[in-house]
């Protein structure tokens, strides 16, 4: 009896193998007059805020393309259409994506997911196929440097933020002489970190304190107390916002009060500020975009524009993720247009020598693909809001220094 | 100086890792269930307080006692309605079950509240003051407080209380308990209800003390785990024991080892304490 | 216990693993794709079946062992040994690690057992996010396979059938023979086998190695395939606690049910992936909470009922009293 | 309830009135079916044992009764009311308390917390259950000396006495006892029999399950005889004594 | 003409922290032969097989069989050695077939090892003819009545062909009928040629079956003889047999 169960559930198990392996034989047609593009995004996991707002960003785009017809395809116009899904903050599960979008749903161009990270994750499997990438929120150079031909950042290298800091802190009196480091063990903070770290020997200044504490730390007094101890006057803390938090409020709870506390990157957002209140006075930190920056572009119009559709229809203040979503739309759209063709190797052509002005500031992408031609600001957050102290063109404040 | 600094913020560290933990090996130890919603209560109730705290400007000292008592019936009805129909099976169901609802529970938290984190911010919130030089951040003492509060509070309940007491006799023999008159199902609901409500209550203070987001429910989750087998499993005070062993371990170790290896370490510590004590540093050996 | 299979079943299994051979010239790249992942679940979820289901210690160590096995495999490549010396040597690399786990945490019974290994499995993570010679938190890169999409696509597709089939056949030559006995008479008694002779700690050392050997291999196909490894992607705990989800869905310690777990669970999680775009973690949730209250013992457990009682009109009736069987 | 009147704090009836009655009873556990068909009766007052080899079904037909374990089919009535299908909850609180097989205490817990989960049906504080308390150190003052002991670190006998005084903590009007003298001394055995007459004189209707013949006869008025889940025999102590079969089987001579 | 001594004790001791639960025993078994060994409950008659089996190694004292020493072995090394044994408390493999269960020990148990599962269940189905369980061969151990589990318990040691078995009362709580097919099978065992050490209750098994009986008392041995001699020690009726015991043995008078 056992014999016949056993073998009656095998045959149970290989009919739906067969039946789903005929089904899967059929179909993806592709329509002729959409250029598809795909983009796995951390929707849910603790990068959802992320994934939406890069979400928000690309149909802001993609409304704004479609409302005029579509993007001009050598003289045929062609409307937008996108695919996401979501990959739970989990690089693989990203990878994976990539892969059905490409082989699929047979997405022309691909839009990156968030961060550094999982952007050198699927970057791999773009280059693989040879699908154009276009990654929005990756700045770390490591992710470019794999001489990969089909991924193209929006982002400003990170070694664009040490002289514009630098630069800033080293005219203030009393100028500042010591610094202390510490950053999450992770990808992005510990690039930029280090990155910073390095340039501050050449501006010589003495790094009295390096360290990194691991992802979802839950308690940052130690480092703190240690770094208190060695009394920098500038405080360096690499991490994402919700460590920023933490470190922000263990740092006023204990006392740690260096002339300067610099965070990359978390306190350009909204919530960072929302959360903490006052205590997130004074805190500096950097971005790629700021609404204040005076951008213009030929399809969304200028940053400030950008930054009012959002209000209307997110009640949120704009911040460089869903801005650069947005502008990774806007790069295809002007690169496909200046190449006439959805082609994946025309395309990426058109991108590596696309040298334009967009809502997102200047364009431009070197050899590894990344975005030289933008900058990026440091602000400090002065009465609850972000006042831009860098570069000064663009400056709507002044940085209030030392910290009281 | 810096030391005793340490020193300080661990045992205050410690007191919160049991407020957090005590919840969740109360349901270990009573029905043994590997209870994955326990973070998720935890969240929830820092986001009852956030609310409160955001709309009506409601102290989250004041909102602590609604956090728990919500916490509590939504925790009652979850074990009435849902897990007792499955309490018997065995540990890795109802392993999977609590699992699926934490992934429907967070997703709802996302859907409604986004990902943003949030936390509250009240005016005492940096506040600290200073014994010899020592600093003492207040919401922190008010969280190991609260750990020494909700440990010492569980105990006397279970020690000393009626239900506390059906509730050990369900705990050490269901059977004999049956046939006392007691009903385990909702002696069952009852203890769970209490361990969410416990976690509410912790909630509400960890909003203040940290930042919340509906995914940071896993992170308190696996300290949880830490501190309960480290402390002995299903073992009251054992949760406070496990929660200063962990918070010493954790800050001594990122001042020795340096910071990134604090996490590490905490499993170094789990494992270690497996080895040369299974039963956990206060657990009673034989108990499953 | 497990039945000599018979002629007919073989030829089912050679049938099967005939139409596996034969799905990519079936189906388009990312069909092959969806059934390599079910592969690499199917093995997941079969070798945790051997410590799990066969002889009932509860493993969280699957992430650890797929992890060991990707960076194995990653780190191997880049000094340039080809993938089909690394992959191997990747499960040699679990299976070592295994047994050197298993001497120091076999005698945990029970719980104790459990959290040990999901300690370690977390532990290791850990360890890697901080190693040099693993890249840290950054992660390493692997060489890029070469050649045209249908040629990788299906390079990696045979890789992981390979494993797969290895590991079915190792199941099949387990439960057929003494090693398969012992296992389970560890898990039915353990007191009791060993005054039969059984020599426990030797068997869960064994089981525990296979349990890691095949996971590892499949962590080698996955590293090469994605090109990229970082410690909190390959060390994910989800990989043990789904790996174990598969093996109770289907139905602990049988044969056919750790396969069929994974490849339900896989489809219905492709399915809701492709159809709802933020719900799909709360669909599956769901999935997840009926399945418990209504087949507590697994599929495997509902199918052979649902025989015994008369077809599928017993069906709605085994639910229902599978829905008070473990009630309190 | 409605008959008898209180004595000593427990009710009692005159002694023919009719107590438990079970008739046909069925039951077992998952796929297993251990009792056939069971007829018993017990009156109110009266002392009654259950003697039997290992697997006869006995500790599972007190488990019946009791609730623990459900009926398959047939009927016990208690007092007149139907007891198929009540809870074990509902059963101590209409009057059957069951003294389980190994005693089963709560081992963690010392002896007074032990008797007052004994009174935890009749749903009373702690405070409304201190003279109940005070009655059964009366009858076991052992007890009272060792209210503060874990009774997990006590000896057989005084576990013994303990799971019996628990037993009447909820107050009822039959004790269902399980294996009484399972590992005991002799000398304790005689000493718990005298404390069973005394608590069988105040009112209080036993069933006691009994593997050592002579001593379950030796108390009980009558008696039945379990064999593979049926009743093999019944009839007064000194029928069943006398009986060559008994002799033989459960005397081994 | 006694025939060579198959294994021997001498000055065995077990300890649990103070309590003395075997000391200083000695003991020897013929080949051949049929030894019982008696005593109340608590005397130490379990936690001698233990010590023998390796189950709880003994704190004091030597123990050889067949010329060689057993002391430090582990449960599966004895095994091996040939020596068999049932427990008291029966241990099946609860989900596994009643085939399954005997083959395990065919499989593991055997000094001759049978690494093939298809010759193991050969040896399983003989040895269920042996104990009269074959139609019961493919049904789960958890299912079987006491009577057949322990059936099954013996079966399982018979398949690991021993030259030694050690029997903890396989008869309690089996009824007349059964210990008569449990007598005639240990006969049909020795028969076979293999020797028995039977611990028992049941003085009717001892008597009619055993060649010799070591009573223990305490754990120590208070009597050795022949089954008559021992009944007839004034000692033992004391220690063990008890004052009902006489009372009986004068009612049948």
């Amino acid at each position: 009896m056992m014999n016949r169960v056993a073998r009656n559930t095998l045959g149970f198990t290989l009919a739906p193998i067969f039946v789903a392996a005929i089904l899967m034989t059929a179909f993806t047609v592709q329509a002729a007059d959409v250029i598809k593009f795909g983009a796995a995004l951390p929707l849910t996991g603790p990068l959802a805020t992320e994934g939406k707002k890069q979400q928000n960003g690309f149909e802001i785009w993609r409304e704004i393309a479609n409302s005029r017809g579509g993007i001009n395809v050598g003289g045929k116009k062609m409307k937008v259409e996108m695919v996401y899904y979501d990959y739970e903050s989990k690089s693989p599960t990203a990878t994976k994506l990539a892969e059905r979008l490409i082989t699929k749903d047979k997405v022309d161009i691909l839009i990156g997911p968030f961060g550094s990270g999982a952007t050198k994750a699927v970057a791999a499997i773009a280059e693989r196929y040879k699908i154009p990438m276009i990654a929005p929120t990756a700045s770390s150079e490591a992710v470019y440097d794999q001489g990969y031909k089909h991924l193209f950042g929006l982002l400003a290298p990170n070694g664009f933020l040490p002289s514009g800091f630098f630069d800033t802190v080293t005219k203030l009196n009393p100028k500042p002489t010591s610094m202390a480091f510490v950053t999450r063990n992770d990808f992005f903070p510990k690039a930029i970190t280090n990155m910073m770290r390095k340039a501050s020997k050449k501006y010589g200044f003495t790094d009295v304190y390096y360290a990194e504490f691991p992802k979802d730390s839950k308690d940052m007094s130690t480092w703190l107390t240690v770094v208190k101890s060695k009394n920098p006057d500038i405080l360096m803390v690499g991490g994402y916002v919700g460590d920023l938090i933490l470190a922000t409020k263990q740092a006023k709870e204990l006392g740690v009060n260096p002339k300067i506390i610099f965070m990359m990157a978390g306190p350009v957002y909204q919530q960072y500020a929302d959360a903490l209140g006052d205590t997130s006075n004074n805190i500096m930190s950097a971005a790629w975009w700021s609404e204040t920056f005076n951008y213009k572009g030929r399809v969304i119009g200028t940053a400030a524009n950008f930054a009012d559709i959002w209000m209307k229809k997110h009640n949120q203040v704009a911040d460089y993720v869903g801005a650069a979503s947005a502008a990774s739309g806007v790069v295809a759209h002007l690169a496909i247009e200046k190449a006439g063709s959805i082609e994946a190797s025309k395309v990426i052509a058109a991108i590596s020598s696309l040298k334009t002005d967009t809502f997102f500031g200047p364009v431009e992408f070197n050899k590894g693909g990344q975005n030289i031609g933008s900058k990026i600001a440091i602000f400090q957050i002065q009465q609850r809001q972000r006042k831009t102290i860098y570069p000064l063109d663009i400056s709507d404040g002044k940085l209030v220094y030392p910290r009281p | 100086m810096i030391y005793l600094q340490i020193l300080v913020n661990s045992v205050l560290l410690g007191g919160m890792y049991a407020a957090i933990a005590v919840g969740f090996s109360l349901v270990w130890g009573v029905m043994n269930i590997l209870n994955i919603l326990h973070g998720t209560f935890l969240m929830l109730g820092g986001y009852i307080t956030f609310w409160l705290f955001h709309l009506y400007g409601v102290d989250p000292f004041l909102s602590l006692p609604l956090s728990a008592v919500a916490m509590f019936f939504l925790g009652y009805f979850i074990q009435l309605g849902i897990i007792n129909q499955v309490i018997r099976a065995s540990f890795f169901m109802t392993l999977v079950l609590t699992f699926g609802l934490e992934l429907i529970g967070v997703k709802m938290a996302l859907f409604f509240w986004t990902g943003d984190y949030r936390s509250v911010q009240t005016e005492y919130a940096g506040y600290s003051f200073q014994v010899g030089g020592v600093v003492i951040p207040l919401v922190r003492l008010a969280l190991f407080g609260l750990g020494l509060l909700l440990t010492g509070g569980l105990f006397w309940f279970m020690a000393v209380t009626r239900t506390g007491r059906a509730i050990r006799a369900v705990r050490i023999d269901l059977e004999a308990a049956q046939l006392m008159g007691v009903n385990p199902a909702k002696i069952y609901a009852t203890t769970y209800g209490i361990s969410a409500g416990l976690a509410g209550a912790a909630g509400a203070l960890v909003s203040a003390g940290f930042a919340i987001s509906p995914v940071t429910d896993v992170e308190f989750l696996a300290k949880s785990f830490v501190i309960c087998v480290v402390g002995g499993l299903g073992n009251i005070t054992g949760a406070l024991a496990g929660g200063l062993v962990l918070g010493l371990v954790e800050n001594f170790g990122a001042l020795y080892f340096g910071p990134g290896l604090q996490n590490a370490l905490g499993y170094a510590v789990l494992l270690l304490v497996l080895f040369i004590r299974p039963s956990g540093l206060l657990g009673r050996a034989g108990y499953h | 216990m497990f039945p000599i299979w018979t002629k007919n079943q073989w030829l089912a299994l050679w049938l099967g693993i005939a139409v596996l051979v034969a799905i990519p010239q079936f189906t388009d790249n990312d069909g092959t794709r969806m059934w390599m992942d079910i592969l690499m679940y199917m093995i997941l979820a079969m070798s945790w079946n051997f410590i799990g289901g066969l002889t009932g210690y509860p493993s969280f160590a699957t992430a650890a062992f797929f992890g060991l096995g990707a960076y194995t495999t990653a780190i191997l490549m880049n000094h340039g040994a080809p993938f089909l010396v690394a992959m191997p040597l990747g499960g040699v690399v679990g299976a070592t690690v295994a047994l050197l786990l298993g001497i120091l945490i076999l005698r945990l019974r029970g719980h104790y057992f459990a959290i040990a290994t999901y300690g370690a499995a977390e532990g290791l993570r850990e360890l890697a996010e901080n190693l040099e010679i693993t890249g840290a938190a950054d992660g390493i890169n692997l060489p890029q396979i070469e050649g045209t999409v249908d040629y990788f696509t299906q390079y990696f597709y045979y890789s992981m059938l390979a494993v797969a089939v290895l590991t079915v056949l190792t199941v099949y030559w387990v439960t057929r023979h003494r090693l398969g006995y012992g296992l389970v008479a560890i898990r039915e008694n353990e007191d009791a086998a060993g005054m039969l002779g059984v020599v426990a700690t030797k068997y869960k050392i064994v089981a525990f190695m296979l349990s890691a050997i095949f996971p590892a291999m499949a962590g080698g196909v996955y590293a090469y395939r994605a090109a990229f490894v970082e410690p909190i992607d390959v060390f994910d705990v989800l990989f043990s606690i789904e790996a174990i989800v598969m093996a109770l869905l289907g139905g602990v310690g049988t044969i056919v049910g750790p396969l069929l777990g994974a490849f339900f669970l896989e489809l219905i999680n492709d399915f809701l992936w492709s159809h709802f775009l933020e719900f799909h973690t709360a669909f599956l949730g769901l999935i997840m909470v009926l399945v418990v209250i209504f087949t507590p013992r697994g599929v495997m457990a509902l199918v052979q009922e649902v025989r015994k009682k008369g077809g599928l009109r017993a069906l709605g009736g085994i639910l229902l009293a599978n829905t008070q069987r473990f009630k309190v | 309830m409605s008959r008898g009147e209180t004595r000593g704090g427990y009710t009692t009836v005159s002694a023919n009135d009719v107590l438990l009655s079970v008739t046909g009873l069925e039951g077992g556990y998952d796929q297993v079916q251990i009792l056939w068909g069971v007829d018993l009766e017990v009156s109110a007052g009266e002392m009654v044992a259950i003697i039997g080899s290992n697997g006869a079904g006995k500790t599972t037909f007190l488990k019946t009764i009791s609730g623990v374990v459900p009926s398959r089919a047939g009927t016990i009535v208690f007092d007149g009311i139907a007891l198929e299908g009540a809870t074990a909850k509902e059963i101590v609180e209409r009057g059957i308390s069951h003294v389980p097989e190994g005693r089963r205490l709560f081992g963690p817990m010392n002896i007074e917390e032990n008797l007052l989960m004994g009174g935890y049906a009749r749903g009373l504080k702690d405070h409304e259950l201190a003279a109940d308390l005070e009655r059964v150190y009366g009858i076991f003052p052992i007890l009272k000396e060792r209210r503060k002991q874990l009774a997990g670190s006590m000896s057989g006998g005084e576990q013994q006495m303990c799971a019996i005084a628990r037993g009447l903590m909820a107050r009822p009007r039959l004790l269902l006892i399980d294996e009484l003298s399972l590992g005991l001394a002799p000398r304790l055995v005689e000493q718990l029999c005298a404390n069973l007459v005394e608590i069988n004189r105040e009112g209080v209707a036993i069933l006691v399950v009994e593997q050592d013949v002579l001593t379950a006869l030796d108390l009980a008025e009558r008696g039945y005889v379990f064999e593979s889940g049926r009743i093999a025999m019944s009839g007064t102590s000194d029928e069943l004594i006398a009986n060559q079969e008994v002799k033989r089987t459960y005397l081994g001579i | 003409m006694r025939a060579e001594v198959l294994l021997e004790g001498r000055g065995v001791t077990k300890r649990f922290g103070g309590l003395t639960a075997v000391s200083q025993v000695d003991f020897e078994l013929h080949r051949g032969e049929i030894l019982g060994l008696i005593g109340p409950n608590g005397a130490g008659k379990t936690t001698l097989l233990d010590c023998l089996t390796g189950v709880e190694p003994a704190n004091e004292g030597t123990i050889t069989f067949a010329g060689q020493s057993l002391i430090g072995l582990k449960p599966h090394q004895v095994v091996k050695r040939g020596i068999a044994r049932t427990f008291q408390v029966v241990q099946p493999f609860p989900t596994l077939t009643v085939r399954d269960n005997v083959a395990m020990g065919a499989l593991f148990g055997s000094t001759r090892a049978h690494k093939d599962v298809r010759r193991a269940q050969t040896v399983a189905d003989e040895k269920l003819a042996f104990v009269g369980l074959t139609n019961k061969a493919d049904q789960p151990a958890a299912q079987l009545t006491l009577g057949e589990r322990k059936r099954l318990e013996l079966a399982k040691s018979l398949a690991t062909e021993p030259e030694l078995l050690l029997l903890d009362e396989v008869n309690a709580g089996l009824n007349p009928a059964e210990i008569k097919t449990a007598i005639d099978l240990m006969r049909k065992i020795r028969d076979e040629g293999v020797t028995l050490l039977v611990i028992e209750h049941v003085m009717k098994v001892i008597m009619d079956l055993s060649d010799r009986v070591i009573v223990l008392h305490h754990g120590e041995k208070i009597a050795q003889g022949s089954p008559d001699d021992v009944t007839n020690d004034e000692g033992v009726v004391r220690a063990y047999l008890g004052e009902k015991y006489a009372k009986l043995l004068a009612l049948d008078r």
